[in-house]
């Protein structure tokens, strides 16, 4: 296979973390490239840097045998090198065409680029309507767009920053067909992801990054997922286990449950019923987009419902805001960590007040008890292992991982009845991710209420007692998780939308 | 009362002048928000180029040098706001309130001289024939350049936002700056563009206060019609063509009321004099009590600070 | 090459010494100003900064004058900044100190000539009342339409000019005036005034409340849930509805404190140091607390030294207008400046200045 | 010996052309008579109340020896401060306290109206005369009346348009104001607002004419401006000043008009009809030598009711608190 890129010592430095550190290696063409590593190795900064973002420190690329250094992305993409981000780099407000163009160099004018659109997007099994408002996209349909604007693109590189996390399984054996395909055009493919399992499927090479150095490259194929999670963790990983226990009486009712969003961009919730038991996990699976945030905020009350939708112990508690549902017990974690689970420009001690004044008594007569708030927070940083200097650092300056911890474990430790959690271990790396599941398993063996809201359909299969699927705002019937297979929750999940396997 | 006495026609053609200077605020403004950038230093801009404007062409003898030098005066004025802003990102809303004060000592100390002074007149356009055409003539073609340039600059600035690709990067970087600049687009470069556009514009729209409505320099002569500026681009819901529906809807408000009670109607005065803002008012409710549509149109990065990471 | 790079967490350091930094560089700015305008830039920083607070023939006098003027500017931006603080912009505090001072005096001037103990009491409730229901337009307007409140707000500072116009030559015209604009002086009418409460110092009910609002408004920021909710909902919007925040109580609660904080420093103002309603009786102090209250950091203690710092800039100002000849643009304009100063300067707290590569660490 | 220090404060900016701008040049003039004898110090743009209060303190602190207060709204911080500082002599424009240190002054601008009014009532054509006015308070009622009662008599068809403001100054708005009369028919355009906006506007269109304001605002002459009022308050203030130099200072209420040349009538230009313009002339000369009163019976209130019997005389009391229109127009007064 000849080279297409090599990078050779790349190093980039941020205040206090080496983020790349004389990191070397070579992407042959027509090959799909693994780049694996904990929150926070490097993988984003090193794609960063080969697509013009970040300016190395030090180091050196070639591309094709030439000397590679992009100023800006405009000159990455003009090398013929297009890329996916992790958060996506879409514009709300424009529709599908213009957010095409903004990603390439020289668009042809809209008409032309509408029908380039429909084209190219059929021929990938992809489809996407150009005069669509993004805002209006489902996740899945949000990648396509990304993705379709790198392949408009001819790329000789193609770098993907964790893209799956929004797929159904069907979504993703497309994108790998589609993937693979352009890799038989010979394509190379510089791929990011925290799912093992699924580099082993499509990936011919990884390499492995550490705080920041390359520690390892292999041929994924060979190795078991596990051994991989070792490589990136640099020791032994915890697998999460539990002691099943019986699950006692219903806890949490939910009948006929329908809401309009209160995002204009949002999904409404139809007609939503389920039941969980004490000690019971429940795991709700779904693409993203389908009514996960708006199922979140009709639990946790900031969304209020009719009484009776919403049942604690027999009583209808569906009015309540999210205060008083704390009061009772029902306490939740919402997806997106910053600006949502937590303000990011606070510190952690208020961050702990954020939800924690009501059960564990921070507040007197409105007047706040800092000092017990702060040792609140501390004691969520012992528990959960959360690694930051101390209470009083911002929210921000946690990373993703780290902060997701302290979510959890500020509500975790709130000893809730019912905890409702969406995404718990999105972005995550593979031991928190562990130890994250590990509490709220522990958490059900207790005798709580657990609903797990997620993408990630390994994840629920290995938590979740029961197994429902959210689709367009529709809950299907839970189901036992045991023995479903992958074939059957795609097909809960609405199967493959209109997405179809490409020629 | 002798409401006989306005004629529609007429009052239509005093309505496009009494509106030229708040009109090209707007449009200057509507860009720069377009970006994300929230400048509420209109007011200090527009005084700025009202005296740079006024002083230049008592100087040149120009009208239009003095058009020119407004804008200059103006963009140049706004860059000290895109500086603080962008480069050492201030809060934009407490900036544009300093911006605005400390537009109006400059323009005060560069004006000492020119109070009472008569500045150069600026000549209608000759239209020649359309001039003459019965009712349009008087409504439509017997206006000085600056009108039309007004009228055009709203088209272009609709055109270039919605069909071309510099108006499609301003429209991608004021919603969402930190994609932009992801996708390699000089956000801070973008936005230091608009402001000053939207400066000069500002003061473009004072210099046509200063030189053709009023025409004279006097020391906060713009009277608060930045601000105004300013609650057109929201009544617009960021739109051009809106904008100049406001802009008109407002100057006709205002000239409207003097009508009315050169007229003699019997409606206390101080209710006609209040009555721009409050059917100011009583529209945007009316058009924000449509929630979707407000909310789609206004720029998500509006107000917020950028700074690129790396 | 000169790169910000953003600071994990603000620096203390900086927080304390970016206003002396951004006065230093606004003295060497204006002396500049003052130099090209022909007056001697060193005299000139001095009479501005020095002559309001230590010269023998003005200091007795003007000391107190920094707490008569600051007074009103500190009430309003106490306000303004709790709402500021949650993302609610009220820029319309201005409009809310006329309606604040029309209802008051209007209390006061109805019981004309009546003495009684309850009448000023009477009048402060009046004020606060005038100011919070004339703030609940744009709130309500807010919560119910979602119509933008600075608009509202803004636009309604016109409306209130036009009613103080009308009731300063209608309504409260002082019939013992000769049919001249204005209301009868309500310092000479002892029931309805606000007076120096202790001579030589400056002090009247309004800087009391000013003093008032800031302790209130500390205790409420830092040790209260209702601060931390609106310190919250400007962080984080999302987070705050999480945590059980209610927008629409809060909107009502921050704008309705600003346009009452703001009422009670119009009557104050009304009933004490400028005595009667005229015709123009406002005079900026709506907007300038806005700017106060962001070169306060929106902090309460902030926002003190901030009013007293620009109080020092207005009366220095006078001096150096009437001792050295300055144009009032010129002050103007130095004030100006001085704002851009600390709002530019302010970006060291936050963030780190590099140049060229950043170093490897 | 020390310099004699006057102090002088202005409501608006020395550059707004109109009436501050006339005060500043008063104080110019004291500082041209006596040179180094006296030295001047102003502050502008001081606002009326507490500010106004605090300016003048620190002025009379600075060692002023007389301070001119040239706002009505002045009027009560001047008398609060004048009894702090006995040995300091006030004089308030346009008020009605005064005290042992605090004098009065004002001018009787509605000699000049009549005037205008005059020539407004002859050089109508359309017999529509716009009157652009500030604030419904007495001074300006009595310049609108004034006005009305010259044109009037000269004209018996001339109809009065007024528009109110509701503010001193504004130009966009005052031109917009007189664009509004204009429209409606307007060929004749006086103003009470300070600035040149309406010549501006009138200017713009064929054979309309007005008026300066305040100041000559020569710069519109000869047409439309054809002749003006000017505020001439120098030689008031030179005699004042000298009054302090000489110790001669003495509490008085001055309300002077054109006999002493405080109300300047300007240049009347050749756009007014030479028999016009000589007719003008004579009426300003008769006021100005005392012969004739621009408010002399009969003469009605807009009610209907009677208020100057045939020949008598309106006593300054009534002008002072002039509060109603003459009979003839039919506007209300706004409050
Ligand atoms: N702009 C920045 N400024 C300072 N530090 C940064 C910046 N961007 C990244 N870092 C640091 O660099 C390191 C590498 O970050 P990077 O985003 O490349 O990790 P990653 O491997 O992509 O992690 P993840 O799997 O979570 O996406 C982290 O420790 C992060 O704290
Ligand atoms: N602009 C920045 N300035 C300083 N530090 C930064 C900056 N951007 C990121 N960081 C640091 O990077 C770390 C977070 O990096 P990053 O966003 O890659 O987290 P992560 O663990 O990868 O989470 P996620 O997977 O959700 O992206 C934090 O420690 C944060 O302080
Ligand atoms: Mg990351
Ligand atoms: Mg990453």
């Amino acid at each position: 296979m000849t080279e297409l890129l090599t990078i050779d010592g790349l190093t980039k430095a941020y205040p206090g973390v080496v983020a790349n550190d004389d990191v070397s290696f070579a992407i042959g063409e027509g090959e799909i490239h693994a780049l694996l590593g904990e929150n926070g190795a490097g993988k984003s900064t090193l794609v960063k840097m080969i697509y013009g973002l970040v300016k190395p420190d030090s180091g050196h690329m070639t591309l094709r045998g030439a000397p590679f250094e992009p100023a800006e992305p405009r000159a990455a993409r003009a090398a013929g090198v297009a890329m996916v981000f992790q958060h996506f780099s879409l514009f709300d407000a424009l529709n599908v065409a213009e957010n095409i163009a903004l990603g390439m160099e020289n668009p042809p004018a809209q008409r032309q680029l509408a029908a380039r659109i429909r084209d190219v997007s059929e021929n990938y099994g992809l489809p996407l309507d150009p005069d669509r408002t993004v805002g209006d996209l489902s996740a899945g349909e949000r990648q396509r767009v990304e993705i379709i604007r790198c392949l408009l693109q001819d790329p000789k590189l193609l770098i993907m920053d964790e893209p799956t996390s929004v797929l159904t399984p069907q979504e993703v054996e497309i994108l790998f067909t589609t993937l693979r395909k352009l890799s038989a055009e010979g394509t190379a493919i510089l791929y990011i992801s925290h799912k093992l399992e699924e580099i082993r499927s499509l990936c011919d090479t990884a390499t492995v990054l550490r705080l920041g150095k390359v520690v390892d490259s292999c041929n994924p194929r060979e190795k078991s997922a596990a051994e991989l999670a070792e490589m990136m963790v640099g020791t032994k990983l915890h697998v999460p286990n539990r002691e099943r226990t019986e699950p006692g009486d219903v806890l949490l009712q939910v009948t006929a449950l329908s809401l309009k969003s209160a995002n204009p961009f949002g999904t409404t919730l139809k007609d939503i019923s389920f039941t969980v038991r004490a000690g019971e996990i429940l795991g709700i699976g779904g693409v993203a987009g389908n009514g996960q945030d708006e199922l979140l905020a009709a639990l946790s009350g900031e969304a209020p419902t009719p009484t009776g939708c919403v049942k604690l112990n027999g009583d209808g508690v569906g009015h309540l805001g999210p205060n008083p549902r704390r009061k009772i017990a029902i306490l939740a974690a919402p997806e997106e960590r910053l600006g949502h689970a937590a303000a990011p420009d606070m510190s952690l001690t208020e961050n702990a007040l954020l939800t924690a004044a009501i059960r564990e008594g921070l507040v007197n007569r409105g007047f706040l008890k800092w000092p017990a708030a702060r040792g609140f927070a501390e004691r969520i940083i012992q528990a959960f292992d959360v690694r930051t200097p101390g209470p009083a650092n911002a929210a921000r300056s946690l990373s993703g991982g780290n902060l997701q911890k302290f979510v959890i474990g500020r509500e975790v430790l709130q000893r809730p009845d019912v905890l409702v959690v969406n995404q718990p271990t999105w972005g995550v790396d593979a031991s928190a991710a562990a130890a994250i599941r590990q509490a709220l398993l522990d958490l059900a063996g207790n005798g709580t209420a657990v609903i797990v809201i997620s993408q990630d359909l390994d994840e629920l299969l290995e938590v979740s007692d029961n197994f429902a699927a959210l689709n367009e705002g529709r809950l299907s019937t839970p189901r036992p998780a045991r023995g479903l297979t992958m074939e059957e929750i795609g097909l809960m999940m609405g199967g493959a939308h209109d997405l179809e396997v490409a020629e | 009362m002798d409401l006989s006495a306005i004629n529609p026609l007429v009052l239509m053609a005093s309505i496009m002048v009494a509106a030229t200077p708040i009109l090209l605020a707007a449009i200057g403004e509507l860009v720069v928000e377009k970006a994300g950038v929230l400048n509420l230093g209109v007011e200090g801009m527009m005084i700025t180029g009202a005296i740079c404007g006024f002083a230049i062409a008592v100087e040149t003898g120009s009208p239009t040098i003095g058009f020119l030098a407004a804008m200059a005066g103006g963009a140049i004025l706004s860059l000290v706001f895109g500086f603080l802003t962008q480069v050492l990102m201030s809060n934009q809303v407490a900036t544009g309130l300093a911006l605005t004060l400390f537009g109006l000592g400059l323009s005060a100390l560069m004006g000492q001289s020119y109070v009472g002074v008569k500045p150069p007149a600026t000549d209608k356009l000759d239209l020649g024939p359309l001039a003459d055409i019965p009712v349009l003539g008087r409504v439509l073609f017997q206006h000085d350049l600056v009108v039309y340039l007004s009228l055009a600059l709203v088209l272009v600035v609709w055109a270039v936002l919605k069909y071309s690709r510099a108006g499609l990067i301003l429209r991608a970087v004021g919603e969402n700056h930190d994609a932009a600049h992801a996708l390699g687009y000089k956000v801070i470069r973008i936005r230091l563009m608009a402001i000053a556009f939207g400066g000069a514009c500002a003061g473009l729209g004072g210099a046509y206060l200063s030189l053709v409505r009023v025409p004279q320099w006097t020391e906060g002569m713009t009277a608060g019609a930045g601000w105004i500026a300013l609650a057109i681009v929201v009544f617009a819901s960021w739109k051009p063509g809106r904008a100049l529906l406001g802009a008109y809807l407002f100057g006709g408000v205002t000239v409207l009321q003097l009508n009315l009670q050169a007229a003699g109607v019997a409606v206390p005065v101080e209710y006609l004099s209040m009555s721009p803002y409050l059917i100011t008012i009583l529209v945007l409710v009316i058009m924000s009590a449509d929630r979707s549509r407000a909310a789609l149109n206004a720029p998500a990065s509006l107000g917020r600070i950028f700074h690129a990471s790396n | 090459m000169i790169r910000l790079e953003k600071r994990p967490t603000p620096s203390r350091f900086w927080m304390a010494a970016t206003p002396l930094l951004a006065v230093a560089l606004t003295m060497i700015a204006g002396g500049l100003l003052f130099a090209a305008l022909g007056k001697d830039p060193f005299e000139a920083i001095r009479t501005i900064f020095w002559d309001p607070l230590f010269n023998e023939q003005f200091a007795s006098y003007s000391r107190p004058q920094l707490l008569v003027k600051a007074g009103p500017l500190i009430l309003i931006a106490i306000g303004l900044s709790l709402g500021f603080r949650a993302g609610i912009w009220n820029i319309g505090a201005e409009g809310q100190y006329i309606i604040g001072a029309l209802c008051g005096a209007g209390v006061g001037l109805a019981f004309y000539p009546a003495e009684a103990w309850y009448i000023f009491p009477l009048m402060v409730i009046a004020g606060a009342l005038g100011g919070w229901a004339w703030a609940m337009i744009p709130a309500l307007l807010k919560t119910h339409f979602r119509t933008n409140e600075i608009l509202v707000s803004l636009l309604l500072v016109y409306v209130a000019e036009q009613l103080l116009a009308s009731m300063a030559l209608g309504a409260m015209r002082n019939p013992e005036g000769g049919g001249f604009p204005g209301s009868r002086n309500l310092q000479q009418y002892p029931a309805a005034s606000n007076p120096e409460l202790i001579a030589g110092t400056g002090m009247h009910w309004g800087v009391v409340a000013a003093f008032i609002a800031v302790i209130f408004a500390y205790i409420l920021l830092n040790r209260h849930m209702l601060g931390f909710q609106i310190r919250l909902t400007g962080e984080s919007p999302r987070a705050a509805r999480f945590a059980g925040v209610n927008p629409t109580a809060l909107t009502l609660f921050c704008m309705g404190t600003s346009g009452a904080l703001a009422g009670l420093a119009g009557l104050f103002e009304v009933s004490g140091p400028a005595g009667q309603i005229s015709i123009d009786f406002n005079q900026n102090y709506g907007f300038t607390a806005i700017i106060v209250a962001f070169l306060g950091r929106l902090h309460p203690i902030g926002i003190l030294l901030a009013g007293l710092l620009m109080a020092l800039t207005y009366i220095g100002g006078e001096l150096a207008q009437f001792m050295l000849g300055l144009p009032a643009a010129a002050i103007q304009a130095f004030q100006g400046m001085l704002l851009f100063f600390l709002l530019g300067v302010d970006v060291l707290t936050n963030f780190r200045i590099r140049f060229g590569r950043s170093e490897v660490a | 010996q020390d310099k004699t220090k006057v102090g002088f404060v202005f409501v608006g900016p020395i550059g707004d052309g109109g009436w501050t701008y006339e005060h500043n040049q008063g104080r110019l003039a004291v500082e041209a008579e006596f040179g180094d004898a006296v030295e001047t110090v102003y502050q502008e743009s001081v606002p009326e109340g507490a500010d106004a209060e605090r300016v003048l303190t620190q002025m009379a602190l600075s060692g002023a020896d007389l301070i001119f207060t040239t706002s009505f709204g002045y009027m009560d911080p001047t008398i609060n401060v004048a009894a702090k500082f006995p040995d300091v002599k006030f004089e308030h424009a346009t008020g009605y306290k005064r005290a042992d240190n605090v004098s009065t002054y004002s001018a009787r601008f509605y000699e000049g109206r009549a005037v205008q009014g005059h020539i407004a009532g002859k050089m109508t054509k359309s017999n529509i005369v716009g009157y652009i006015a500030s604030f419904p308070i007495p001074e300006v009622i009595r310049g609108i009346n004034s006005a009305y009662i010259h044109a009037k008599k000269v004209n018996p068809d001339v109809e009065f348009k007024i528009i109110w403001a509701y503010t001193w100054f504004d130009p966009a708005k005052e031109a917009d104001a007189a664009n509004a009369l204009i429209e409606q028919g307007a060929d004749v355009i006086m103003q009470h607002t300070d600035s040149t906006a309406p010549l501006a506007a009138a200017e713009k269109v064929e054979g309309v004419i007005g008026f300066g304001q305040a100041s000559d605002m020569a710069e519109y002459a000869p047409s439309p401006r054809v002749t003006s009022i000017i505020d001439n308050w120098s030689p008031y203030y030179i005699a004042r000043t000298k009054a302090v130099i000489d110790g001669t200072w003495e509490s008085v209420d001055t309300w002077d008009g054109i006999s002493t040349g405080m109300v300047g009538i300007g240049e009347i230009t050749d756009a007014v009809p030479a028999d016009v313009k000589a007719e003008a002339l004579a009426i300003k000369d008769a006021i100005g030598a005392g012969e004739y009163h621009p408010f002399t019976g009969p003469l009605k209130k807009a009610d209907g009711s009677d208020w100057l019997a045939e020949g008598e005389v309106a006593d300054d009391g009534t002008l002072a608190g002039m509060n109603f229109y003459v009979e003839g127009i039919t506007a209300e007064i706004p409050n």
